[in-house]
């Protein structure tokens, strides 16, 4: 390691993990399950969602298997249909929406405003039952005959044009909506009410702050989608005729309820990742976020604006001209508060001293890709330009950016920063920087040449295609695979690093916030005593000050 | 080079004399789609630039070799401001000029020549006013406005010309309209970009652009006996509609002549515009579009005429110029095919 | 600098707020006032007042659900952030109702 | 005062006698914290319902002024005697449930029983009531879906004027949010009584009027919410033009 590490292990000839930790204060599988501790609970959660990633994963194999070649050769369209509603499903409602918030945010958040838990340890612990219930749903969908509707259920398609087993999945996901419902108030109740003495908003983490704003969309927008999914559900079982246009219902109004949740779900999953970047970048360059104010207000602003700009899934889809207008203007509004962020970020830069540990190099990679995801987004969001985008490949590159190259770079980022909190252990960084990487490069193979073949006019969905489309997909294809190395390596070292990781110390980073003053891996009450908090966020010199106070006390 | 393995080889060369960015450039919008896209572009690169030289800038000058002791600030609002007014001022260039184009795609020239396209699970079914069927394909002649009126019979589908730089979606149970120039000479695709079912990826089709010579001799060569305009008129005296709208002054039902693109007023006060949708949606759901000064009496036809008889019904009463044809239709209850119910068919497609 | 103790430091909190404990007779005075409503909501929808039948029900209606939330659910007496939170549930409401009527309302309008 | 504020170290007895209500859950503070911490979650989960029931109103609202003539015959359907009526007991269990409310704040363990018991009294009456309009529905074949004929709005019985078949048809979109808006309020009804069975053996064992009464205050904040979910729904399917 070089010598611009910032990392400071203990010596390790008399390095040890702390006696008692969370994790093994009491032991065997019931202590696991019916555990009210938010941390064990974020872990219940980690493995969870990797184990859902990872078949979510599999079905992006499959998709990119198939479309090397231009005839739907490996399997049937049928099949490549409900593979791509799996892998929407399952990455969007059983991965990107909990990933951050139920694993890093669960395991940090009540340790970085200086409370013992959650507000409602039960309430946690069952938002994670529901999460596995609405799992099986899912599986047992796909393991029944699977389902293809397209993660999105566009009405009438799904109510009375196919057989597969919509209703199975259409249950998963209102059950997931309802743990989603769930984390999100746990955590609104938590940074309200569970704050230690002197931690007031304005020194709040930036996590938390946009792990707030991702709560509130969580639990004014699910329920939307939930009675949606009721509704179509009803529809397809009894045949009510609420969306059914030959009842005389409007198929529109689906698509409204739909996205009126599925929009702000787009922020669901990307706030508590930027949240994950603030802190991440400032502390490995050793300085305050610049601007903290503005980027606290501009996720708040993010989720306050994401409720009204839902209909510029519709441009083309019939709705009246006069309201695609306003929507597409209160579009470019909402793209204004992440270019506000993207900005600080590289500002806090300035000055500062920067490391780059394998946490930082993930925040590059989403700084980057993230722009390129936001700013196609305005593409989508100007209306002339929408209707030759939308519905192509370009969309498709457009989100993955966004979601894979924003939200999953943050999730890996977060959980390589939190790593030696949660596990006490480091992992090998000269193979981490290698997969972040591998991660990179893989991404942008697979999904830049996706923005080219979307404006030559490929249409997303497609199981077969027009032959001049196959080079570009030959590369995506060729960079899912280095893509898929890159996702396996984490995998593989993190879980090595369990057992053979170095001892990592509370504080190996030299982080401020609240829970690296504290054991790793922490106890479970967390504190022995309730913190009082006397300085800001990123008070890197009060941090100076603190470690000197000890070094002094201890020599 | 022969160590390749001939398989990449000529996949090398196929890479090599197909790449393309841009799909080719056949409509009057297509130009303009094009220069949004390139500014479009021009700003992300620009603003990629500016975010990747500030990282990459910072990371060199600030590593922790370079400088070991960071230098607290606290923000500056003047940055701040400068970076959400600038932003902001090009995502509103953007959506003035986005808003604009959408303008131009949408809004159809009074002069366009009609064409019917009916999707369902999963084809395209196209119908030219002068009664010429096509199945996944679509002719149309060179610099001549054409505007397509659009519905489906099942589910969401979506016309999508990415040649031409439009797409509109087809609705279920309701009409929507998209038009284009084409510009250019040629052969292009046509696909269903809406997820529609199982066969989604083969409902797709060519889009033939001909010359105006060609094109006469298309229509002509391919024409099924009868006009949309004449089928309607068939099917305009089966359904015993012509019993009310004789146009007579005594008669339950409002007269059709020349109601096409005028305007009347509904039983509930409020005025609407008698276009295709108003004509489709008469037949099925009359009671909705009850005319002041008319009964409720007329039944719905709802599940007694396909899409494609509404497409006929309501294009010959599009092309009803006087009463005149209702009263023969009421008096002889066959047509004769010798009287084409349209005028002439080349301007029986253009539209007033 | 004197350190204030925990409890000192949870009641500076700007969300804290007494409980007060609503008298039966409130209740009763508002359970009377909701059944009254009740039957002018019957006895209005018998009127016919053309464009203000709906307007009148909504408007009985809302005031009931005021009255139930001020006083059986304690708001009037809660502290801030609770109004707010319900502030904000019905916000969000409104959001969705108006946001999806501009596309209902403007369709009418013909083409543009 | 900084090294001791956060503690780094384990100590390995960190349990402290702290002198705890019995009912004072370990990582509150105090129960002031506790109790508002409760009150406010169960105010967020309210929030979530009306954005719930928001969407079937929305889906209502458009309906309505689409199809307003299949609305009026629908609502003329449904008996105003009945729904009257149920508004009113309603009324009367949120009136018992806010006095339980009260019984539980005087600590009076009979009272409230008794007050609890009331409620699920009247939440069965409004129960009873619902099941039987929703089987006269049935008999009348007013279920879209299963069970639907447009035959009484065509060719009506009654005074109430025909309606032109393509509008009786629409009287499904009607019946369809109806049985929707009024069977998730039913549903939440059958949630919202299981609950309170559970309530009343454990207030009969005392477990509220010993000072920690969070549960029944956020039950009756739930009920409540229920009570006002009707009162929007009985004016807006029950109420629409009665003086055609």
């Amino acid at each position: 390691m070089s010598t611009a590490t910032i990392v400071k292990l203990p010596p390790q000839e008399t390095a040890s993990l702390p006696k008692r930790s969370y994790l093994n204060s009491e032991y065997g599988l019931k202590s696991w399950l019916l555990t009210g501790d938010h941390k064990r609970i974020a872990i219940l959660y980690l493995i969870s969602i990797t184990f859902f990633f990872f078949i979510g994963g599999a079905m992006a194999g499959l998709i990119r298997l198939e479309l090397l070649t231009p005839q739907s050769d490996l399997m049937a369209t049928d099949t490549y249909n409900k593979v791509f509603t799996m892998h929407g499903i399952i990455m969007v409602f059983l991965f990107l929406v909990p990933s951050v918030p139920a694993t890093i945010g669960n395991f940090v958040i009540p340790i970085m405003v200086g409370a013992k838990d959650l507000a409602f340890p039960k309430v946690n612990l069952l938002s994670w039952y529901l999460y596995i219930v609405a799992g099986i749903f899912t599986i047992s969908a796909l393991v029944l005959g699977g389902v293809d509707t397209g993660w999105t259920f566009t009405t009438p398609l799904s109510t009375h044009y196919l057989n597969t087993h919509v209703i199975t999945a259409g249950l998963g996901i209102f059950i997931a909506g309802f743990s989603s419902i769930f984390t999100g108030l746990n955590f609104i109740v938590t940074i309200h009410r569970m704050r230690a003495p002197g931690m007031t908003w304005f020194r709040l983490p930036l996590f938390c702050w946009s792990n707030y704003a991702a709560s509130i969309l969580m639990v004014l927008g699910t329920p939307v989608l939930a009675i949606t999914l009721v509704l179509v559900i009803l529809e397809r079982a009894i045949g009510i005729g609420v969306f059914d246009p030959a009842k005389g219902g409007d198929p529109l109004l689906f698509q409204h309820l739909f996205w009126f949740y599925s929009h702000p779900a787009v922020y669901i999953m990307i706030l508590p990742g930027m949240g994950v970047i603030s802190e991440v970048i400032s502390t490995f360059s050793r300085k305050r976020v610049f601007g903290y104010t503005a980027v606290a207000f501009s996720s708040v602003a993010i989720a306050v604006f994401g409720f009204f700009v839902w209909a510029h899934h519709m441009f083309i889809m019939g709705v009246s001209n006069y309201s695609a207008l306003v929507f597409s203007l209160l579009t470019m509004l909402v793209a204004v508060p992440s270019a506000i962020k993207i900005f600080n970020w590289a500002a806090t830069l300035y000055k500062g001293s920067i490391t780059f540990e394998t946490p930082m190099l993930y925040a590059f990679g989403f700084m980057g890709l993230f722009t390129i995801g936001g700013l196609t987004g305005v593409f989508l969001g100007s209306l002339g330009m929408d209707i030759h985008l939308t519905e192509t490949y370009f969309i498709v590159a457009h989100f993955h950016f966004v979601m894979v190259g924003g939200m999953l770079m943050a999730f890996l980022s977060g959980i390589h920063f939190w790593w030696p909190k949660m596990t006490g252990r480091m992992y090998p960084e000269a193979l981490s920087k290698l997969a972040a990487l591998t991660t990179f490069i893989g991404f942008n193979l697979t999904f830049f040449p996706q923005f080219i073949v979307g404006y030559l006019g490929m249409p997303r969905r497609y199981a077969a295609y027009p032959p001049e489309f196959q080079v570009l997909n030959v590369l995506s294809t060729a960079g899912a695979t280095v893509l898929g190395i890159g996702y396996l390596l984490p995998m593989l070292y993190l879980t090595w690093s369990l057992k053979y990781g170095k001892i990592a110390g509370s504080n190996p980073w030299q982080a401020t916030g609240l829970e690296w003053q504290i054991q790793s891996p922490p106890l479970t009450e967390n504190f022995i005593e309730t913190p009082l908090v006397d300085h800001e966020a990123y008070d890197y010199e009060w941090l100076a000050h603190q470690t000197e106070h000890e070094v002094q006390t201890v020599g | 080079m022969h160590f390749i393995s001939p398989v990449l080889w000529q996949f090398l060369v196929n890479w090599l004399t197909h790449f393309a960015l841009f799909p080719p450039e056949a409509s009057e919008i297509a130009p303009y789609t094009d220069s949004l896209y390139f500014f479009l572009v021009l700003i992300s690169l620009v603003g990629m630039t500016v975010v990747v030289l500030l990282v990459v800038l910072f990371s060199v000058m600030y590593r922790k070799e370079r400088n070991p002791e960071p230098t607290q600030i606290e923000g500056s609002t003047l940055l701040e401001a400068t970076w959400t007014i600038i932003p902001l001022a090009l995502f509103m260039v953007t959506f003035v000029w986005g808003a604009l184009l959408y303008f131009r795609i949408y809004n159809p020239p009074t002069n366009a020549m009609n064409i019917y396209i009916v999707g369902k699970q999963w084809m395209w079914k196209a119908e030219h006013p002068g009664g010429q069927h096509e199945i996944n394909a679509l002719h149309i002649p060179v610099n001549r406005a054409v505007q397509l009126t659009m519905i489906s019979q099942d589910v969401f589908h979506s016309f999508s010309i990415p040649a031409f730089r439009v797409k509109r979606e087809v609705i279920p149970g309701r009409y929507s309209t998209v038009w284009f120039k084409a510009t250019q000479i040629g052969t292009y695709h046509l696909f269903c970009t809406q997820y529609c079912g199982t066969l989604h990826s083969q409902m797709i089709g060519q889009i033939v652009v001909m010359t105006p010579d060609d094109y006469e001799k298309w229509t002509n060569g391919s024409t099924s006996g009868a006009s949309l305009a004449q089928n309607g008129e068939r099917l305009f005296a089966s359904l015993g509609c012509s019993s009310c709208h004789s146009g007579n002054a005594d008669s339950h039902g409002p007269s059709l002549a020349q109601a096409y693109g005028g305007k009347v007023q509904l039983a509930n006060g409020s005025f609407a515009t008698v276009d295709d949708a108003f004509l489709r949606d008469s037949i099925l759901n009359p009671t909705m579009h009850q005319i002041a000064g008319y009964s409720p009496i007329m039944p719905t036809y709802q599940g007694q005429v396909s899409e494609e008889g509404l497409i006929d019904l309501v294009e010959y009463i599009k092309n009803l110029n006087s009463n005149y044809r209702v009263q023969q239709t009421l008096t002889t209850s066959t047509v004769q095919s010798t009287t084409p119910a349209a005028p002439a068919a080349g301007q029986g497609m253009v539209k007033q | 600098m004197t350190e204030p103790t925990r409890r000192e430091q949870l009641d500076q909190e700007p969300t804290h707020h007494e409980e007060h404990i609503v008298s039966p007779k409130v209740y009763g005075l508002i359970f009377g006032a909701l059944l009254i409503f009740t039957a002018l909501t019957v006895g209005a929808s018998y009127l016919e007042l053309g464009i203000f039948n709906p307007i009148v029900a909504i408007a009985i209606a809302v005031t009931k659900a005021v009255l139930v939330i001020l006083f059986f659910m304690h708001i009037k007496y809660s502290s801030r952030l609770t109004k707010l939170t319900v502030a904000a549930g019905f916000f969000t409401f409104l959001v969705l109702i108006t946001m999806t009527m501009t596309d209902y309302i403007s369709r009418a309008w013909g083409l543009w | 005062m900084d090294s001791h504020v956060i503690a780094t170290q384990p100590v390995h007895d960190a349990h402290e006698a702290h002198a705890h209500a019995p009912y004072l859950r370990h990582h509150f503070e105090t129960v002031e914290q506790q109790r508002e911490a409760s009150s406010f979650g169960m105010w967020l989960f309210l929030l979530t319902e009306i954005m719930f029931f928001g969407g079937l109103f929305t889906a209502y609202l458009i309906y309505r002024n689409w199809y307003y003539p299949a609305f009026v015959v629908g609502s003329h359907q449904l008996s105003i005697v009945l729904g009257t009526i149920n508004t009113a007991v309603l009324i009367c269990s949120s009136f018992t449930m806010a006095m339980g409310v009260y019984s539980a704040e005087m600590k009076r363990r009979k009272a409230l029983v008794g007050w609890l018991l009331a409620t699920i009294i009247l939440g069965g009456v409004f129960l009873g009531i619902k099941a039987d309009e929703y089987h006269e529905k049935w008999e009348k074949h007013h279920v879209p879906g299963l069970n639907f004929s447009v035959q009484d709005f065509t060719h009506p019985t009654d005074a109430e004027p025909a309606l032109p078949l393509d509008m009786a048809q629409k009287t499904q979109v009607y019946f369809s949010l109806y049985f929707a808006m009024t069977g998730m309020h039913a549903l939440h009804m059958v949630i919202g009584i299981s609950i309170l069975l559970v309530l009343v053996v454990k207030a009969w064992g005392g477990a509220y009027t010993a000072g920690h009464m969070t549960t029944i205050e956020n039950f009756g904040l739930y009920w409540h919410f229920v009570d006002i979910v009707w009162i929007f729904l009985f004016p807006l399917l029950y109420l629409i033009s009665r003086h055609q």
